[in-house]
């Protein structure tokens, strides 16, 4: 079972990691954006580590939930009210539980995606974080289906979304600023799906 | 990558700020989240405008907050939208009861800060509508992009927006309108140099001295081609005509439904431009371009629409909606007809915008 | 050296086309000799308020001409003083009777050219007087220089003498105005970036970008001191303290007499600020810093300001008085009384300057 | 005697050595001034030769004056009244001659040094224009008195203007563009001078 401690330790290494990474993203947006992803990401879970003690007051629905609100108004961007609904969908998919098994996360993330979705409207293939998030979330599901553990699945969607990520390099863009680049998008890896591989990454390492 | 600015993570605040100490006869500004409103809003009976966006492209949009304007602008972090509590809380300040218009440039940020604000703001009970201006002839197919982004139309559109909505028009009507205008309206930009951010230590793209970017936007985003430097007139020549010759443009937009609560698509379709027709010519610097070399495009841009059987009714000229201190221009121009002209001339007292009254 | 310009023979003449055909409602060129003039000149009864000097420093002076502030402009070479044939063609043209009042800005081109226009337009019998501008506190010594340049506050006092020419002052006491406002005002520059003159291969002067410069010209003149690049506040603080700690400032210059019909010396001095002064702030962009910049040099001014015990009681913030593309900034603080203030706030209509009526 | 074609020559010889160096002028100009000088004179004396065939049906007073006027009217800055006072009153010195013997040689360029004297109120040692001037009107005044030909003059006076032009180098400017620069205008050569010289130079090889 994941605890909502393990759920802190997640947010916790996400912010590492966003900081730690936060040139890195900006790099990556600047070749096909308007290099601020990198700064957007830390801004935003700067904010939740500091708000993150009076999350945790609540449950594990309630603090992603937390979450997802403080990404909606400090974000900004395309990836603000993205990761916002994300984390705000993915709270309502585990309301009131302390703890979450494998059912309970794949339910999280596939809720957290179909915000994603719903919001931004982009479609697989077309250059975005979906392209990270959707077969993270179908390698969860195929995990679940095969009786593998939650730190299985959880690795195995890390994975996933790692390809997702890479194989963003050779599209070319459909949605969002990079769009506007037509062709001069390929060959570049897009920056939000590099954040959310960090997302899935930290989560296999973390939801133990 | 020198600028006048203190540390990076104070420099919106910082600039708002300064704003209000110089403009305090006309704006406020909340601090928390960031927004500067009309110094008397809600103003009695009257649809409030609001705009926003990133941060970098004053004096676009705090700086036309005033009279006969916008009731209040959303500054985002530089080149970043800003987030729906901004519009949510400006709109709960500047609502007078009658309404507010959110005028949205076609930025996947924007667009979907925006929505959330106006789903907020209708929860509240607040009448809303999103319109969205998307006039960058530099974008050519909505299928394959996230459609045209908002440049230039957006300043005209606030202009006439906000004189109307001054003159009494209801949140439907001022909707049609505003919908119109951005209808009407096409641009293009060019850069000379790019922008760098604070705090970054590289311009967010570099030009040698032989060459300019054509089609930019205007968040220092590379534009679709990079070309061998030319003259003020051939570059004018390639933005007028890009413009000009640019076809009927169909996308989908969303509106929001005020009975049932929810976005609704529509489409609409731009015609293209037609010989005879009254425009507003409108030649703007991206920051770093003095107004002296704005006049040497005008002066070609205002040629060729003559010779194409154009009439400039109107025009603009100067630094506007900018991109930090890039240096280049774009040029914007937008059908006129009778109402567009009578908002256009109407008074307006903004730092960025004043006249008449 | 990227600009939009064609031939660089044609900028000044293409720029003033431009110029005239985007406010054709408020002046017009006259191209042999240049020079900018108010579309309805003569104005009957009216002193005439003429200025000019190097181009490069649009909207300076061209920008300027129309109701409220200046009859014509004339502009000389980039960064190189007019010819005397243009403001006496000038005079010729706006002067109803009433008279031309000059005002020149300090640089031995313009006070020479200008003092050869004033003898011919008083050969053929137009009243004429000529008062100079030199508000620039970086230059120390009116001994051993060349004395005061003219900047910013030349600005202030177009829009003051401008405002009271059109209330109908008479030549002597308009010119009295324009004495006291300059005596009332002083600027500071600097510059991130140096500019280069059309054709030019390199800027007049290069900074690294770990350095600025204190106490610059209008004209890429290099300044007084280079220094390490420090931040928004610390630059605003020199230069406000540079302004307000100047001392009495004393100089000869040259006024003509019209009775004798020859240059008479007379001996001015400038007292130092005091604290309980009401005064205008102006914050000027040299062109190339984008006016966001601009706010956070305006925030900490009007701070230091108020901390000293002076009253900002009017102010203006942009790019009005500029060095080509040059990035940098100045500030101007002009002491006001009744007299001043009834004058700003008079209605101007220029395409630079508009507010009122 | 100097013939009015010899005055010619000396417009043309002029003409022709403002443009070949109006790159140098104006990098003299760059370091102490506006970088404007060698543009500023080569407007004008390019004026100046289109206008010589029409000038030149007057004498040598009313060619010079004429001179002067389109200097006056074309370059503009601090060079254009000074060299178009110069030439004026030089024209007027010489009012209705044909042809010039030392003595009208002197009164010439002792009447223009007096215009740029009495238009710029410079003083010797201010590192202008003057400083190569008023040593090489001495020179003149000197192989006057000495009995010299027009052509030895005119070659010690350029002589002499070369001389004071290179004695500004070590000069702290106090007029002008320059002297705003303070100490760091010393070390440099005054653009002015510069261009002085070269219209002396010219004469010592053109008004024989
Ligand atoms: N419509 C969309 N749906 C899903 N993801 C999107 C969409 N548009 C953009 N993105 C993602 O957002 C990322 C950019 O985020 P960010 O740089 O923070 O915002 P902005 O583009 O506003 O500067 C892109 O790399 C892409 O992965
Ligand atoms: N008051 C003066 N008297 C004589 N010569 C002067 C004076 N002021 C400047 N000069 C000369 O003019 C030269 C500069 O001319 P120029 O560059 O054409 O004009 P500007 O300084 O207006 O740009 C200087 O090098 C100097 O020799
Ligand atoms: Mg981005
Ligand atoms: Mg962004
Ligand atoms: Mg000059
Ligand atoms: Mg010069």
């Amino acid at each position: 079972m994941v605890t909502k401690e393990a759920v802190s330790k997640w947010l916790d290494a996400m912010t590492d990691i966003y900081l730690e990474n936060q040139k890195y993203l900006t790099e990556l947006d600047s070749a096909i954006g308007d290099g601020d992803h990198g700064n957007n990401m830390a801004r935003g879970f700067k904010k939740v580590r500091e708000k993150l003690p009076e999350l945790q007051e609540k449950d594990i629905g309630g603090l992603l939930k937390g979450v997802g609100m403080t990404l909606m108004s400090t974000v900004g961007g395309a990836s603000g009210p993205l990761y916002g609904t994300f984390y705000m969908r993915a709270g309502g998919a585990v309301d009131g539980k302390e703890e979450l098994d494998l059912a309970d996360v794949v339910a999280l993330f596939d809720a957290g995606l179909g915000g994603v979705v719903s919001r931004g409207r982009a479609e697989l293939g077309d250059k975005t974080m979906i392209d990270a998030l959707t077969p993270a979330v179908e390698a969860l599901k195929a995990a679940q289906e095969a009786g593998q553990s939650v730190e299985e699945a959880l690795q195995a969607a890390a994975a996933a979304a790692e390809q997702g990520m890479k194989d963003t390099a050779p599209l070319q863009a459909r949605k969002g600023r990079a769009s506007y680049l037509g062709e001069r998008s390929i060959g570049h890896q897009d920056p939000g799906s590099t954040s959310t591989y960090f997302m899935m990454k930290t989560a296999s390492e973390n939801l133990t | 990558m020198k600028k006048l600015i203190n540390a990076v993570d104070d420099v919106v605040k910082e600039q708002l700020e300064g704003m209000e100490m110089a403009h305090g006869d006309m704006l406020a500004v909340n601090y928390e989240p960031f927004f500067v409103y009309r110094k008397d809003a809600p103003v009695s009976g009257k649809v409030a405008v609001i705009s926003g966006g990133g941060s970098g492209h004053e004096p676009m949009h705090g700086g036309f907050v005033g009279m006969g304007m916008l009731d209040a602008a959303c500054p985002g972090a530089v080149f970043t939208s800003p987030t729906p509590d901004q519009m949510y809380e400006a709109a709960k300040k500047v609502n007078s009861g009658a309404g507010v218009l959110n005028l949205v440039k076609n930025y996947t940020g924007d667009v979907l800060n925006f929505e959330t604000a106006a789903e907020l703001a209708h929860g509240d009970g607040i009448p809303v509508q999103n319109i969205l201006i998307d006039d960058d002839a530099s974008v050519k197919d909505s299928l394959y992009t996230a459609g045209r982004r908002g440049v230039g139309t957006t300043v005209i559109a606030e202009k006439i927006v906000g004189g109307a909505a001054e003159d009494g028009y209801d949140l439907d009507k001022l909707a049609d309108l505003a919908r119109k205008v951005n209808m009407y309206g096409r641009s293009m930009g060019i850069a000379l140099s790019g922008a760098s951010v604070p705090g970054a230590d590289k311009p967010l793209f570099e030009l040698s001295d032989e060459e300019f970017e054509f089609g930019i936007g205007i968040h220092g985003e590379p534009g679709r081609v990079r070309q061998a430097m030319k003259s003020a007139d051939e570059i004018t020549e390639m933005m007028v005509a890009a413009i000009l010759d640019d076809e009927a443009y169909t996308r989908t937009v969303r509106e929001w439904d005020r009975e049932k609560g929810e976005w609704e698509e529509k489409e609409l379709t731009d015609e293209p431009f037609a010989s005879g027709q009254d425009v507003i010519l409108f030649v703007n610097s991206m920051g770093g371009t003095p107004v002296s070399e704005l006049y040497a495009v005008y002066r070609k841009a205002a040629m060729i629409l003559k010779d194409r059987g154009f009439n400039v009714v109107r025009n603009l000229v100067g630094p506007y909606i900018t991109s930090l201190e890039m240096q280049g221009a774009s040029i914007t121009i937008v059908r006129a007809d009778e109402e567009i002209l009578k908002y256009w001339d109407a008074p307006v007292k903004t730092p960025g915008l004043r006249w008449g009254g």
